[in-house]
Formats: C-alpha cells, structure tokens, sequence
C-alpha cells in the first residue's frame, strides 16, 4: 500500500521513457529506409488490436473472435469515404468515421449476442459477424466493388512518418483509456463481470451496458486500426480487410503476454513480433514451421503468459475464470 | 403499508414457478417488515433459493407479484433491484475472485447504491468493519477462507444500503465457531443498520435463535409461518421435517 | 515463487530478441558491387500455393542459367555480375505480401523485385509497396485494369489477354462440327476479381461470335457443393460450359457432374483446369475437358522445348505455366543489360523502350508498362494435354466430349 | 430467387444437402468431444484431418491397399497420436487453463500445415477410389455413393461415441468429468487419465474425418482449417456437449446451404448459413439438441 505512489511513479516514468524513444527513433533514422520503423509501425497497430480484444475479452470476460469484421468496418468505410471524395488522405474524420462504423456495427450486434449468449457461443456468434460481412462485402456490387475490392492510386503516398506517428499515437490513447478504465469504476464493473455475472447484476451492475461498452470500445479502436491500414495499403478488398489474421493474431499477442493484464498484451505483441522476425531471419524457407513451433514451447514454458511470469504470480483462479468459464460452471 | 405499525418492507404475493412439470412455488405469500429478521426453513427442495431467485428475478414467476416498500417490481432486472433496496448473498459463494475484499465491498457500495468517491469508499471500510473483515482488506479474495468469502459477502450486500439484505444459506460450510461469529454479524447488520433480513437456513437452530419470525417451505407451499418457539411446537412442520410419525 | 535466476535468463532472451532486430538493421548497400540481388515474394504456402511451387522453380532455373552464362553485363560496373535470388513466402496473403516487399527493400535492400503471383492476393500489395519506395517492381499475373487504376511509375505488368483468351474460346468452339456447338453455354465463376472479370470478357464478346450465355453461376471459393448449381444448368439445359475458377473446385464440379449425370458438348476451364493436379484428381473422368495455357512445351520459340524438359525431369509431369515465369525473369535479365544500370528507373525504361525474346514468345510493352502475351488452349486426354490452339502451332484438333453413359 | 421448378429436384436438393452436412458433422464430432473436455475451440482439428487425408494418399498411391480399409488403419493410429499428444503437449497446458490450451492447438495448427506442405507439396492432391464419381438413381433423382458412404460412417460414428458414453464405464466416467471436473475427481476418476482418453477418441474421429473427406474432396495442406470452421458451427448448431448435436447440427447447416445456394445465390450460401447460425444462437442460445441449463446459485 505504501509503495504504490513510488510504484506508480517509476512505472509512469518507465512508460514516458519509451513513448519518448518511440517519439523521436524515426526522426534519428532513416524512416523511409529503415524496416525497424515499419516494424514498429506494424507492432503499434497490433498493440491496438490486442488491446481492443482485451478490454472486452480479458477485463470483461467477452471473448470475440470477430475483430477482422471490425477492422474490414474500418478498412471499407474510409475506402469508400475517401473514393467517393467526402474525405481526404489520412482524414482524421474518415478515420473517426470508420471507428464509429465499428461502433455502431458492435452496437446493433452486440445488444442481441451480448443479451442472450454467453461464453463459447459469443465467440462463435461474432465469428459468424466477420464472416457475413465478409460475404457482403464480396457481394456488395458497385458499392464495394465486390472481389475487385477498392483502389486508389498509391501516388499521394509520401513517407511513412505520419503513418508511424498516427499508429503510436492510436495505440498510446488506446492504452491512456484502457488505464483510466481499468483504475476506474468502469473497469470494477467489468472485472466483477468477468468474475461473476450473476454477483455483479444483483450487486446493481448493469452488466449488459457495460458489455456493449467494452465490446464497442474495443470495437472502435480496430475500426481506427483498419482505416489507417487502408490508408497503408491503397486497396481493399475481401481477402485483406477480413482477414482472420486480424483476430487470430492479436489474440495470440494478448495470451503470450497476459490475458486481462494491462502491460501484458503489449509486452505480447513486441516479442512475437521479434521471435516472428527473428525466425524469418535465420531460416527464411522454413519460418512457418518454427513459428509453430516456437508457439508450442512458449505455451509449453510459459503457460500463463508473460506477464504473470514476469510479476511472478500464477493466478490460476483468473484463468479459470477468463473467457471459458460459462460453460465449466454451468453444465 | 402499515403493518402492526411498522412499514412492510417486503411483500410477496401468491408467487408460483414451476420448471418444467415441477411445481416449484406453488401461491407462497410473505412480508417483512422494517428491521425484522425473517427466516425461511424447508427440507431439501422446498424452493427457498427459488424464491430467493424469484425475488431478484433470476427467475420470472409464472404468478404473484413482488412488491418492495408498497411498489410492485415483479420481473425488474436484477441490478435495477439492487438499486431500489435490495441486496442478497448467495449459497454457492460469488464473490469476485480475482479482486480484492475492499473492491468486492466497493462495488457494492458504488453500483448497488450509487455512491462515488471518498464516499463510497467509506461505505465500502464500513462495512467491513462492520462484518470484521477490516483488517483483509487488501487480499485477494481467491485466497480467503469460506468463511471469509460469506462475511465479504454479507459485507456487499450491505453496502449497497439497501432496504432488505436475502441471505442465503450463510452458514453453510462453516464450523461452531465460524457460525457463532455469523449469527453476531447478521445481528449487528440488523441493529446498526436497522435493515430488514430474509434468511434462509438449513441450520434451524440458528434461525430460532436469532429470528423475529419464521416461515415454513415444503413442496413449494409455505406450511406455517410465525413465532419461532411456534414453529417449533407446530405439528406440520415436524412432519415436514421428521416425516409423518407411525399411527 | 520464480527462480531468480531463470527471470534473468528469460529477460536476457527477450533483450537477446530485441536487439538482435536493431543488429540486423545494418546491412549498408555496397558500393563495390560483387553480384545483382533480386528480391522476390511468392505464394509458397496458402491458397495460392500450387502456383507459388512452379514459379520458384521457373525463378530459380532462370538464375541458374544466366549464372552459368557468367551474369549480365552491367555497364556502369563495368563488368558481369552474377544474379542472387532472394525469396519470400508471402503465404497467399495481401497484408503478407506487402510487408514482404517491405523487408525486401528495406531488410534485404534488394536492387530489383520480380514479381509475385495472383494479382490482387499478392502482386497488386506488393506493387503499390514497390511504388511507396520507388524500387522497381517487374510484375506478371494482375488483371490491365488493376494496373491502370494505381498509375504505377515503378512497375510494368506481362500477363495474358484477357481479350484474346475469351474470342480464343469462341474460335475453339466454332472450329467444332456446326451440330456439335453449344448452342446453350453458361459461365461458371468463382467469385474472385479473376472470376468477374474474364466473365465480363467473355460475356461481352460473346454475341460477335455468334454465342449468348444462358446461365451465369456463381462458385465460392473453398465451396464444397455445387449440385445446385449443376441443377439449374440441367434445368436451363445447358449444354457446353465456361469455368473459371481453381482446382479443388474444378474437380469437385466435375465430379459432381458425373455424379448428376450432366453431360455438355465442350468444357472450358481456366485456372483450375491446366494443373496436372487436376487430371490426378479425376482420371479419365478429365479426358475431353479444355484448359488454358499460359505457355506450352510445343511452343517453337528457343529454348521452350528444353525447359519444358527440364520440368518434366524434377518434377515428372508437364507445366503449362513455367515458361511464362521463366519468361518474366528473361526479360529483366536483358533489360538490366540493355539498360547498363541497375536504377530502377532506367531498368523500368529499358523495359518499356525494347523488344524481348523469350521462351514465351515475343515480348513488347507499350507506353503504360503493359505486354499481353497470346492464351493457348489444351484438350486433355490420357493424361495429356494435346495443344489445340493457335491453330497454327497445334497440332491436334478439338473433340466432343462424350455423354457420360457413352464413355 | 429462383424457384424449383419440380419436386424432384427439391428433394435432389434436399438430399444433396443432407449429405454435404454429414460430411459437416463428421468433422464436428471429435471438435465437440474435445471441447467437451478441454472447453477449447481445438483449432488444429483441421490440420489433424488433412493429415490423416495425407496419409491414406500415401496409402494409396504407395500400395494396392483400398483407400476405404484406411476408416480402420486410421482409427488406431490417431488414436494413439492424440494420446501422444495430450500426454505429451495439452496435459501439462490443461492445468493452466483454456487460453493457453487454445494457443497451444494454433501452434500445432501453424505446424502441422506447414511440415505436412513441406512433405507433400502445397499441391492440390486427391484420392481416387472405386466408387469416386458413381452415383445411384433413384426415379430422377441422383445421389454420390461415396457421400452415401460419408453419411453412414457419420451415423456410425455418432453411434458409437453415444454407446460409449452411455454404455461403458470410461465413457460414464468421460461424461461424469464433463459435467463436473472436480466432482468426477471426488468420485475417484482420474481427470487426466479421463481427459487424456477422450482427447485421443477426439484425434481418432478427427482421423476418420480426415479420410471421409478425403475420399470425397481435392484437398491441399491448408484446405482443413475452412473445414473445421463449418465444422464448429455445425457443433454450435446442434448444441454444445450433446452427442447427437453435432451431426443434426450439419445436416441442418448443409441443408441450409444448398437450398440457399439453388433458390438464392451461390455466392450468399454462405452468408445465409452464418445468419441463420446467428440467428438460431439468439433464439435458442444452447442449440437444437443441447440442454437449457438452469443456473445454479
């Protein structure tokens, strides 16, 4: 108790640091040359998305694995926005756009899927959201221009700074707002919720309203995440916007580093992203297989994740307790 | 609504549930009053929790209405009664494992009553004084004992501040003296908070110890209702209990 | 509680990962130029893998040969230089394709990149990501008009026509007995940017040869049925029929066509029909169906016969693809040398201003960076694909495919 | 839309989808066992199935062996690879809970396809058997001998899990665990010993998937992972845990499947499938078959 401002104050310190290295890292280098700036790019917008699968998955229990229906949301309405000529090149409204897009369509969805199911069937209840849109989007006529997917000319690319720049800052607010909701009565609800349904609605939680709240802030974020990677990216179409890389991985990042930690997913997303890398480097044919691999000793090793390894406390109750539990307790 | 010149906190009228082709509350009528302990005793089966969960609409009743401080609330969602003025534990403890007791007394204090800040977190070390727990505040309560968890518990419940606490089953899993310490609990939460309590019970002893009144359960109907020491004497629920004694 | 000392271990490999990053980083262009690097991304594992296979070969055979020619003269050098090859798997994945030509021009700072493979999955990505860093992107297999809508100044494109491949259908057709041509042909597609737009073709040109679809049915990609689809052509009675779409779904479509008794005069496929896989799958049940041919063995340009060869010799079985791989890398070779720079623009004008021989035939692009190269078509039948177009080079000619009962 | 134009091509459609969801449920079997004693969504299920697919290739092309003796050559075999498996590599993770298990399922998943793509090629393979493209007649109506085959081995399968669950000690023992770890464990059964052994029942079906699917479908080493995503929701269809769900749960969704793709679109077959999922989950939150479970507090 008493060590906690002290705490508090080198924990603020160290993150300060690191924001501050990430700051000016690409003003010291060669940003267009150099992949470590990309790399960091890539990681930024990962930190994102996992942090976006947390706040619903860790904290509130909510495990979706329908976050690529959320970012293809974000991915297509800025690509529509932006050849329809209502916005700009890296518009910050397009980008707040299609984070509402994503917001809505969580809404809508989420009031129905979060009311009724639980656990197991949520999950694959948002699995079905990703892969219906992805139909519609393929579907989708002139619209969204069906498999031929949405074009536009790559000339206005200038560097990736900004780039870099609008994914750090993305992620430090969404990790400055997951802070501030974890420490709050926000994330007591959420938590209890994870912890208890039942407890936390006779203790006068409103656990729906709090479920979509997670869901749809969760939600938002991927949205941002996929406008900035259409803006990346130049075209969009099906196979790039609902990919299932944009659930599995982020997923994978938040388990390694620690499901409903708050340092955790970022720790996470950094070394699989260096192990991935490393990998591709010293076997360039075969990195698939060592990837896998690596995947299977780091569960192997470290089966609570990296967090709760650094901190060294094994909460095993938490795991039990996390996504699956519905089902565990109530056959 | 005047009862005996005191206000009926709690009122339940003609509630039957049944699941499937299981009756299991068949036309129960009850009321609690202002500060009085109720206690609700029946043999295995007799649908004390499912009235409990009938009251906080875990369950919606087939018919009969639930009425709390004169005001129907039948079917109201669950935190939204807590919000209104009740609070409950539970038999199988739910208490939030991964935080603390302080959290776990908080929450109630913060949505079960609505209180923010400095206030809420008075409320919150209140209680736990109140239940003994003031000196564990700060552990996890995956690690507390049972017994700890069932005053946490209690703790919540009465930090919402709410007209009327249902405890299930409080002492269920506990030794003599872990139930000796309960029974002074649920008392001191009566006469410090003035607050009405519907206990269930397994333990009978306890209930006629500590009571104001006593209803009987069995099959779903309510069998007897008064004074503890009638109850005590009362034929049907002997029978109840011990089966109908040899012609 | 953790060991202290295995805390430290796990921090130090974790510090290890991080910084093994930044050492990486450091790979500084030499300015004594010892050999060409060029960088490559392909489809090795995914859906796209099938291509991806042969196309690493083509590659790899066309590096090998102009090694063993002794490289390509580069003037600004002075001298010849050996070509490496450097190759990603972009595991048929648009983002993956994209990061790929990001590691190539910024990890492995290639000097040029030969293309990738199945347009929008991986080559479009891996173009516009050439395009960011102005780094030459010699590019094959994407659709003209994907092309244009980048306004690329860093890429050019060689693929088929989709123009000629379409009336190539409609002359094969017609070149059957008048009796025997579909008088009710339907399209088959899958539902991809290929499958869209070689429908469109075909169906515009339809009516100038005297044709008009009569169905036009969708295939998802990676669907398991297509019984209904099979019963409204029976119902429409659909009697000849244009397919478009990969192997698994070829076969299953053919398949289930026997299973429902539904026989056509002529089955043309694209794609999902060349692949020896496909005749593996099916035996004699693929005797009599038509498939594309971006380049064939019988092809009288030099050097053809001996790759096809070559193939048959690794891998036991016929391609109707390498050449054209082989081809792409022919031309770069050549344009490095008549350029006698390895900047990426003047390759890139190189490209534009000459003309190429190669096993693929002649190649010309125009002002836009664009080359089209002629279809072939192919009958299969024992096992064989016999080349019945260009008419000219073929040397058999089309048959009618049976009625199921009658085979 | 288009309307069928007889009765008998509605029943051929009816038929048709019948049999393409068995090939569903077939997958969604062992997936539901696993889950009902890991509580994972075991993501490699379809990388296991591709597997067993590539071995009756091998069988079948290395040796005059007929590709339908590979149900029984499978079933031993995998069943000792998922008792491997589990001893080896999900026992030690069990303990540690569903997300690492579930991560531990995408490495596997990660592995196998690409070690299987380096073995065989990521090329297109398929096994050819006696009874590949044969079909009966039945009045104008056509149906695939080797989906006919899929559809028994489906029924059988499902019956025998039943039997084993409901007749065997084991599988009470199995069924008792998947109600209630902790209790099973009161009772004196060992919950790895019980885990373990449906865990590898789980790998043996998934085998026989593998060979079902093979049979019937072209496949590649990434083909399983589509699969088994049809295949869970065909288990989330019929109801989680039950033994029966996940076979009705895939007849439904290949009904739902063809019929949308004839009178609808082809290209919407799949959208109408996922949104009658959802919708189904909504209405009925535990699935056709599985039980409304009243919680208890």
């Amino acid at each position: 108790m008493l060590q906690e401002p002290l705490k508090r104050k080198t924990h603020l310190s160290i993150a300060l640091a690191l924001v501050f290295f990430f700051v000016i890292y690409p003003l010291l280098v060669d940003a267009e040359a150099s992949y470590l700036v990309f790399l960091f790019y890539t990681a930024f917008m990962y930190v994102t998305l996992s942090q976006g699968w947390n706040i619903a998955a860790g904290y509130a229990g909510q495990v979706s694995l329908g976050q690529h229906a959320f970012f293809g949301i974000g991915c297509y309405v800025t690509a529509i926005t932006w050849r329809a000529g209502t916005a700009g090149y890296l518009d910050p409204l397009a980008m707040l756009m299609s984070g509402a897009g994503a917001a809505v369509v969580a809404i809508v969805v989420g009031l129905p899927l979060l009311a009724k199911l639980r656990g197991d069937y949520f999950a694959l209840g948002t699995l079905g959201l990703g892969e219906i849109l992805r139909v519609a989007a393929l579907n989708g006529g002139s619209f969204t221009e069906g498999a031929a997917g949405i074009s536009i000319p790559s000339d206005v690319y200038q560097s990736i700074k900004p780039y870099y720049f609008i994914a750090l800052l993305i992620s430090v607010l969404t990790m400055l707002s997951l802070w501030f909701i974890a420490h709050s009565r926000i994330g007591l609800a959420l938590v209890a919720i994870r912890e208890d349904e039942t407890a936390a609605s006779a203790n006068g939680i409103p656990i729906l309203r709090y479920k979509i709240l997670a869901f749809t802030l969760g939600a938002f974020v991927t949205g941002l995440c996929g406008s900035l990677n259409a803006y990346f990216v130049f075209h969009i179409d099906t196979t790039g916007a609902f990919n299932l890389n944009w659930v599995i991985m982020p997923i994978l990042m938040v388990i390694l580093g620690g499901v409903g930690t708050f340092v955790g997913p970022v720790l996470g997303v950094f070394s699989l992203i260096a192990a991935f890398e490393l990998i591709r480097l010293l076997t360039p044919q075969l990195h698939p297989i060592f990837s896998g691999a690596f995947i299977i000793l780091v569960t192997l090793f470290l089966p609570d994740g990296i967090m709760s390894y650094l901190t060294g406390h094994k909460n095993r109750l938490l795991h039990k307790l996390s996504p699956f539990k519905w089902l565990a307790l109530n056959k | 609504m005047k009862n005996n010149g005191k206000d009926v906190v709690l009122r339940l009228e003609k509630i039957t549930k049944s699941f499937g082709g299981l009756m299991a509350l068949n036309g129960v009528d009850l009321s609690v009053e202002q500060g009085q302990i109720v206690g609700l005793i029946g043999p295995n089966g007799a649908g004390k929790t499912t009235l409990f969960n009938v009251v906080t609409s875990l369950y919606k009743p087939d018919k009969g209405d639930v009425y709390l401080a004169g005001k129907k609330i039948t079917g109201k969602p669950s935190h939204q009664l807590c919000h209104l003025g009740i609070s409950r534990t539970f038999q199988l403890v739910k208490t939030f494992l991964s935080l603390t007791a302080f959290k776990n007394v908080l929450i109630g204090a913060i949505y079960g009553h609505g209180m923010r800040g400095r206030q809420a977190r008075e409320e919150a070390l209140e209680a736990l004084r109140l239940v003994g727990l003031a000196d564990k505040k700060e552990v996890v309560t995956a690690h507390m004992t049972l017994s700890d968890r069932r005053l946490l518990e209690v703790a919540r419940a009465l930090a919402a501040k709410p007209l009327i606490t249902l405890v299930d089953e409080p002492m269920a899993g506990l030794n003599p003296s872990e139930i000796i310490n309960m029974l002074k609990v649920i008392k001191r939460a009566r006469n410090e908070r003035n607050v009405a309590i519907l206990w269930v019970e397994h333990k009978v002893d306890a209930i006629f110890r500590l009571c104001d009144r006593v209803a009987v359960l069995d099959y779903g109907r309510k069998i007897a209702e008064g004074k503890p020491e009638e109850i005590a004497q009362n034929k049907k629920v002997i029978e109840a209990y011990l089966g109908k004694p040899p012609p | 509680m953790m060991k202290k000392t295995t805390k430290i271990v796990f921090l130090l490999t974790c510090l290890f990962f991080l910084s093994s990053l930044f050492f990486t980083m450091q790979q500084a262009r030499a300015k004594d130029k010892k050999e060409i690097l060029i960088g490559t991304h392909m489809p090795l594992s995914g859906l796209g893998a099938f291509t991806g296979e042969e196309q690493k070969w083509a590659y790899e055979q066309a590096v090998a040969d102009i090694n063993k020619a002794g490289g390509i003269y580069v003037k600004e050098y002075g001298k010849k230089l050996p070509v490496r090859l450097y190759e990603i798997d972009d595991e048929s994945n648009p983002t993956k394709a994209a990061a790929a030509v990001e590691r190539l021009i910024k990890r492995v700072k290639v000097d040029l990149i030969l293309s990738g493979q199945v347009g929008a999955m991986g080559v479009l990505p891996g173009m516009i990501t050439a395009e960011k860093y102005h780094k030459y992107y010699h590019g094959a297999v994407i659709w003209v008009p994907q092309f244009l809508q980048q306004h690329f100044k860093y890429c050019t494109m060689y693929f088929m026509d989709p123009g000629q491949g379409a009336a190539m259908v409609f002359e094969v057709w017609n070149s059957l007995p008048e009796k025997d041509h579909p008088k009710r042909p339907a399209l088959f597609l899958e539902d991809t940017f290929d499958g869209k737009t070689i429908g469109n073709v075909m169906e515009s040109l339809a009516p100038k040869f005297g044709y008009k679809f009569v169905l036009r049915l969708t295939m998802p990609m990676g669907a398991k049925d297509f019984t209904s689809q099979i019963l409204k052509a029976k119902g429409a009675k659909v009697d000849g029929i244009f397919c478009m779409s990969n192997v698994p779904e070829a076969v299953t479509l053919v398949r289930q066509m026997k299973e429902n008794r539904f026989s056509v005069k002529a089955f043309q496929g694209f794609k999902g029909t060349w692949p020896s896989n496909f005749y593996k799958s099916l035996g004699k049940d693929a005797d009599y169906i038509l498939c594309d041919g971006f380049w064939s063995i019988d092809y009288p340009y030099k050097g053809a016969k001996e790759l096809g060869e070559r193939f048959y010799k690794d891998f036991g079985r016929y391609s109707t693809n390498v050449g054209m791989y082989y081809a792409v890398a022919q031309i770069l070779w050549q344009a490095i040398e008549k350029a006698g720079t390895l900047d990426d623009l003047k390759v890139r004008q190189a490209v534009l201003d000459n003309k190429f021989e190669t096993v693929n035939g002649p190649a010309d692009y125009d002002e836009r960076g664009i080359a089209l190269f002629p279809l072939g078509d192919n009958q299969w039948l024992n096992g064989k694909r016999r080349n019945i177009y260009p008419f000219d080079l073929a040397k058999y000619k089309i048959m009618v495919i049976p009625p199921w009962d009658k085979r | 839309m288009t309307t069928f134009p007889s009765a008998s091509v509605f029943f051929q459609v009816l038929i048709n989808g019948v049999l393409l969801g068995c090939m569903y449920g077939v997958a969604a079997i062992g997936l539901s066992l696993i889950f009902g004693t890991m509580r994972i969504i075991f993501l490699a299920q379809g990388a296991v199935m591709i597997l067993a697919a590539y071995c009756i290739y091998w069988m079948a092309t290395l040796s005059p062996i007929n590709p339908f003796f590979g149900f029984l050559l499978i079933l031993p075999v995998f069943l000792g690879l998922g008792w491997i498996m589990y001893k080896g590599l999900f026992q030690k993770v069990a303990k540690a809970g569903a997300n690492p298990s579930l991560l531990l399922a995408f490495g596997l998943m990660v592995l196998l396809e690409h070690v299987m793509s380096l073995i065989w090629s990521p090329t297109t393979r398929s096994v050819i058997t006696s009874t590949s493209t044969s079909s009966l007649t039945l009045g104008s109506i056509n149906i695939s001998v080797t989906r006919l085959i899929v559809a028994a081995v489906a029924l059988m399968a499902t019956a025998l899990v039943f039997l084993f669950l409901k007749k065997t000690m084991l599988g009470k023992a199995v069924r008792a665990a998947s109600e209630d770890m902790s209790a099973a464990a009161l009772l004196g059964i060992s919950p790895t010993y019980v885990s373990a052994v449906t865990f590898a029942i789980g790998i043996a079906l998934a085998g026989v998937a593998g060979v079902a699917a093979c049979i019937t479908y072209p496949f590649d080493p990434f083909f399983g992972f589509l699969f088994s995503l049809k295949a869970l929701i065909a288990v989330a269809f019929g109801g989680l845990g039950s033994v029966g769900g996940p076979l009705v749960g895939g007849v439904m969704l290949g009904v739902l499947e063809s019929m949308s793709a004839y009178t609808f679109s082809a290209g919407w077959a799949d959208a109408v499938a996922y949104a009658a999922f959802l919708l189904i989950l909504i209405l009925r939150p535990e699935g056709m078959l599985g039980r409304r479970s009243i919680e208890k507090v």
